[in-house]
């Protein structure tokens, strides 16, 4: 992983947020409190700021600043989530760097481990970890068996979109979602929804 | 939407800033990262540091003062605020007894908090407020959130730190008013965050919202509108099944609108929480009626109960200054 | 119209009892006729009483109490209490320096002070409260309106009849306040009167009214929605033009909700009003941020500024014991 | 003027008032503060009720009577007026009778003037006044001329609706009204509208 992909990836992904405003939106009107896409606007913005100052770092440092740069500006539930991620992201590249398929997705699994712990949550809880969590598994398994290329990011962007549809029947024990108890049932999380975006944002730059 | 505003993203900029300069006796704004603090900072206490997202007004900056907080740091609006802000409040003024958070139980603001922790160079405990009967709590759920009962937290662990007591005292405190204290809402409208433009959730002209928290969260159920007696005996069921005091006990009542809601018909209320917690055998000895912790424009109100004893009520009592709540000073 | 109410005839009432019963270590409730009255009757100084239509809360009842009000009189939701009222609030509390009204400039508050003060068997006089710039001054007609300013008149006035200064005294003190105060309001809603049922007047979703009073009567004009900097530079043009501060001057600046508007928003209007004073060469050395003279469910804001002198800020600052306002004890 | 006439007089004003509420009602919305409505029917309604203490005194003690009730009854703007309309028609009905039409006319102008005293106000300020005070004058003028019965009665019912539809197109300078200014021209002055319905619902008893 180069940091120049790093720094097309955050670009591509400042569009795709904003191009999904409306979507992401009413999501979390309907089972949050309305500011989801606000706060990761905010972020996603602020980041696709620092390309100058990042257009020189190695990708772990890039990963880093990127980590407490959305920790300092997103708030809410997502930003530590999101910065967690990206801050245990950065730590296990710069230990065992990106060389191999399974380097990064062993990076990958570092950081929906840290989200884990820091949310306190797991899979079929209503939230992002739905799609990560997911996505991980399937990102270790398929380069475990050596799948890769458009093989391998179709099948990530069909798991993430699988696991994000998976919380429209979910109850949520974990985020606001969770004071709705049966009322959240039939609408999607939005934590969930961004990240799917995301990932499939990501495998289409990595795919042309 | 209609609101007194500029340009969206410099609404809680000139609003903090307005805060400040109204409030310049008691109250400093530092910028980038943003935390209110008092403008003296006392020595040899407990610093005692609230924050979460903006648009409950006056919680948190409006209690920032003698007997109640050392800082508050806003978050945008609805959006808890970033660790580098509990760090910087933490860092001015901290004052050689540690820090104690007190934190509203959402997961934003907790994971939030819990990273400034982490990273904080002083000792520190967090108080999680919970006080919201409206959700049901279970051993695999995050738990019941915490709503207007917040000022009575800060308000309590605020006057025991003012004593110079101890981290651990300030923390076991805090925990006790959190046990003994229950709240639960109802909406009649929606609020609009001003940066989405538009109401959080839409209620019909006949419909209330029972059990709503502070930010626009759809409730746990929607009724027809129906008298204020009957809301406020489901309400007051809610808190009194949850707190299960005994006949005899004295409570301190507060009567907490959420902004877009009369104090004629906050007084009313009063009035008729009143009358049900005598006919339950329970003294108000205390009571607050007002805006405490409010949610924008919404138009509702929350009842919230705290089980007193003689060492609360004290604290309850002892001389606050704060741009809020202040008396015997 | 959704309201906390159990029947509109019993709003009045109930919330009534309600305040009484929040500050009964304050303020004591009369019934039929109805006023307000502090729970200890200070004997050897002027009754200050006021009154007016109920619906304006915390104004009058939250401001009985020391350094205040003595007795307040609430009409029924905007209309002004009956001569009855007046009488008996008098009768309870005059305590040999006679009584002092403080009175709204409206038609009907004015005629039933009139007709109270004609049958009064104690040394009255009335101080009428005119701080409404909206409202075009002429010989001919009845003049401009008392609105949020009203509330600094019965501090100032409150704080002399403590020190036990004559009746001649306390109407000299606030007929000179009045006339160095000066006020300016824009609704961005209607409110609903209980009794009625449905918004007094309509407000497209992209339109204000400028120069509102506060019984939902629509204001001068109707205006597109602006900024809010613009909005207050339309204000503060009108007050200061009309009080004509020099420069240097030392001022209090109340910015006032009507009751629907967030504390977020009034202190962005403080800031956006505080920098155009400022520039005026104006000290801002007092502030109020807050709902203090409200019109029902309204959603809007006036702004007031008094011109203060060492003798008003002294008033000002002397301690108040009120329900709604308090300091210095 | 007999007592029984009076109150017969009392109960068909309260009905005709609670007949005309959207229109009494949606008038005081426009130009005032929307209570006149609520105002009167406090007061018709409270007169309504006293009917058995008021049956066996005589003209002026009722009349007073009612004056009393309407000013600890109705507030506002209008209690007053009402009021002090009643005390000094009870005075003039105590001093010299009601014996001949100029008396009842001499009474009715004492209450007029008391009307004017107390809210310094005249004719042409878009108020009550505006029917009142040709009311007054017509009455007075004819009965000195020596026209009784329906003339009469009908002649003051077409002066009162006169009067009333004069104040739409008045700018207001006393009353709630007077803070629109222009705005308030095109709207007929609530308080007008009731004293001439009150004035044509006496003179419809008195026809019949
Ligand atoms: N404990 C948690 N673990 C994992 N994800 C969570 C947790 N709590 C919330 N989330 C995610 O955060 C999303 C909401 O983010 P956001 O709206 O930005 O914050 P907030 O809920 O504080 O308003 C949810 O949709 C959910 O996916
Ligand atoms: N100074 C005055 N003289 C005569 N009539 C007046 C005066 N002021 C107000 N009125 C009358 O009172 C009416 C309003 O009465 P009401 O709505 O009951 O009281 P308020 O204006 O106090 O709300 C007006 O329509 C007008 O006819
Ligand atoms: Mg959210
Ligand atoms: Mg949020
Ligand atoms: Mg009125
Ligand atoms: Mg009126």
């Amino acid at each position: 992983m180069k940091t120049e992909f790093i720094l097309q990836a955050v670009q591509a992904v400042n569009h795709a947020i904003l191009a999904h405003e409306s979507e992401i939106e009413s999501l979390d009107r309907e089972i949050g409190d309305g500011d989801h896409f606000i706060n990761i606007k905010r972020g996603s913005r602020a980041i696709a700021e620092m390309r100058d100052e990042l257009a020189d770092l190695p990708p772990d440092m890039v990963l880093q600043r990127i980590g407490m740069k959305l920790l300092s500006t997103v708030g809410g539930a997502s930003g530590p989530l999101l910065a967690s991620f990206f801050l245990a992201l950065a730590k296990t590249v710069k230990e065992r760097g990106t060389a191999t398929l399974p380097d990064k997705a062993a990076a990958f699994a570092a950081g929906v481990e840290a989200v884990k712990s820091r949310g306190k949550a797991d899979i079929g809880e209503k939230t992002l970890l739905d799609v990560l969590i997911p996505v991980s598994q399937a990102f270790t398994r398929l380069a475990a068996e050596g799948v890769e290329g458009a093989a391998l990011l179709n099948e990530l962007k069909r798991v993430a979109e699988a696991g994000m549809l998976s919380t429209r029947d979910m109850i949520a024990t974990k985020g606001r979602a969770a004071f709705l108890g049966e009322r959240a049932v039939g609408h999607i999380d939005p934590g969930a929804k961004t990240c799917q975006l995301v990932i499939q944002t990501v495998c289409d730059l990595a795919l042309h | 939407m209609k609101k007194f505003i500029n340009a969206v993203d410099d609404l809680l900029a000139e609003s903090l800033a307005g805060f400040a300069a109204a409030h310049s006796d008691l109250v400093r704004l530092h910028l980038d990262p943003n935390y209110l603090r008092r403008s003296q900072k006392t020595q040899d206490k407990v610093a005692v540091i609230s924050g979460g997202g903006s648009g409950h007004e006056p919680l948190h900056g409006g209690f920032v003062g003698y007997g109640m907080l050392d800082a508050a740091c806003p978050g945008q609006v609805f959006t808890s605020p970033t660790p580098d802000q509990m760090l910087a409040a933490a860092e001015a003024m901290e004052a050689g007894r540690g820090v104690l958070f007190i934190v509203k139980n959402y997961a934003g603001d907790v994971m939030n908090f819990q990273m400034a922790a982490e990273l904080l160079p002083f000792p520190n405990e967090t108080v999680l407020v919970s006080d919201d009967v409206a959700v049901e709590n279970s051993t695999h759920t995050a738990g019941r959130r915490g709503v207007a009962g917040t000022v009575i937290v800060e308000r309590m662990v605020g006057s025991l730190a003012e004593t110079g007591a101890d981290l651990a005292a300030c923390k076991a405190l805090g925990d006790r008013v959190n046990r003994r204290t229950a709240s639960m809402g109802v909406a009649l409208t929606s609020c609009t965050v001003p940066a989405v433009g538009r109401p959080t959730f839409d209620l019909g002209e006949n419909e209330l919202e029972m059990g709503v928290g502070i930010h626009g969260e759809p409730g746990r159920r929607r009724e027809p509108v129906r008298p204020a007696d009957a809301i406020v005996a489901d309400l007051v069921a809610a808190i009194l099944d949850d707190l299960k005091p005994a006949r005899g006990s004295e409570v301190l009542l507060l009567v907490n609108g959420f902004g877009g809601t009369p104090l004629m018909e906050l007084y009313l209320l009063y009035n008729s929480a009143a009358r049900l917690l005598h006919r339950q055998g329970l003294t108000i000895s205390r009571s607050l009626v007002g805006n405490y912790t409010t949610s924008l424009d919404m138009a509702g109100a929350s009842l919230t109960v705290c089980l007193l004893d003689e060492e609360l009520r004290r604290h309850w009592d002892a001389p606050v200054h704060t741009p809020a709540l202040r008396w015997g000073r």
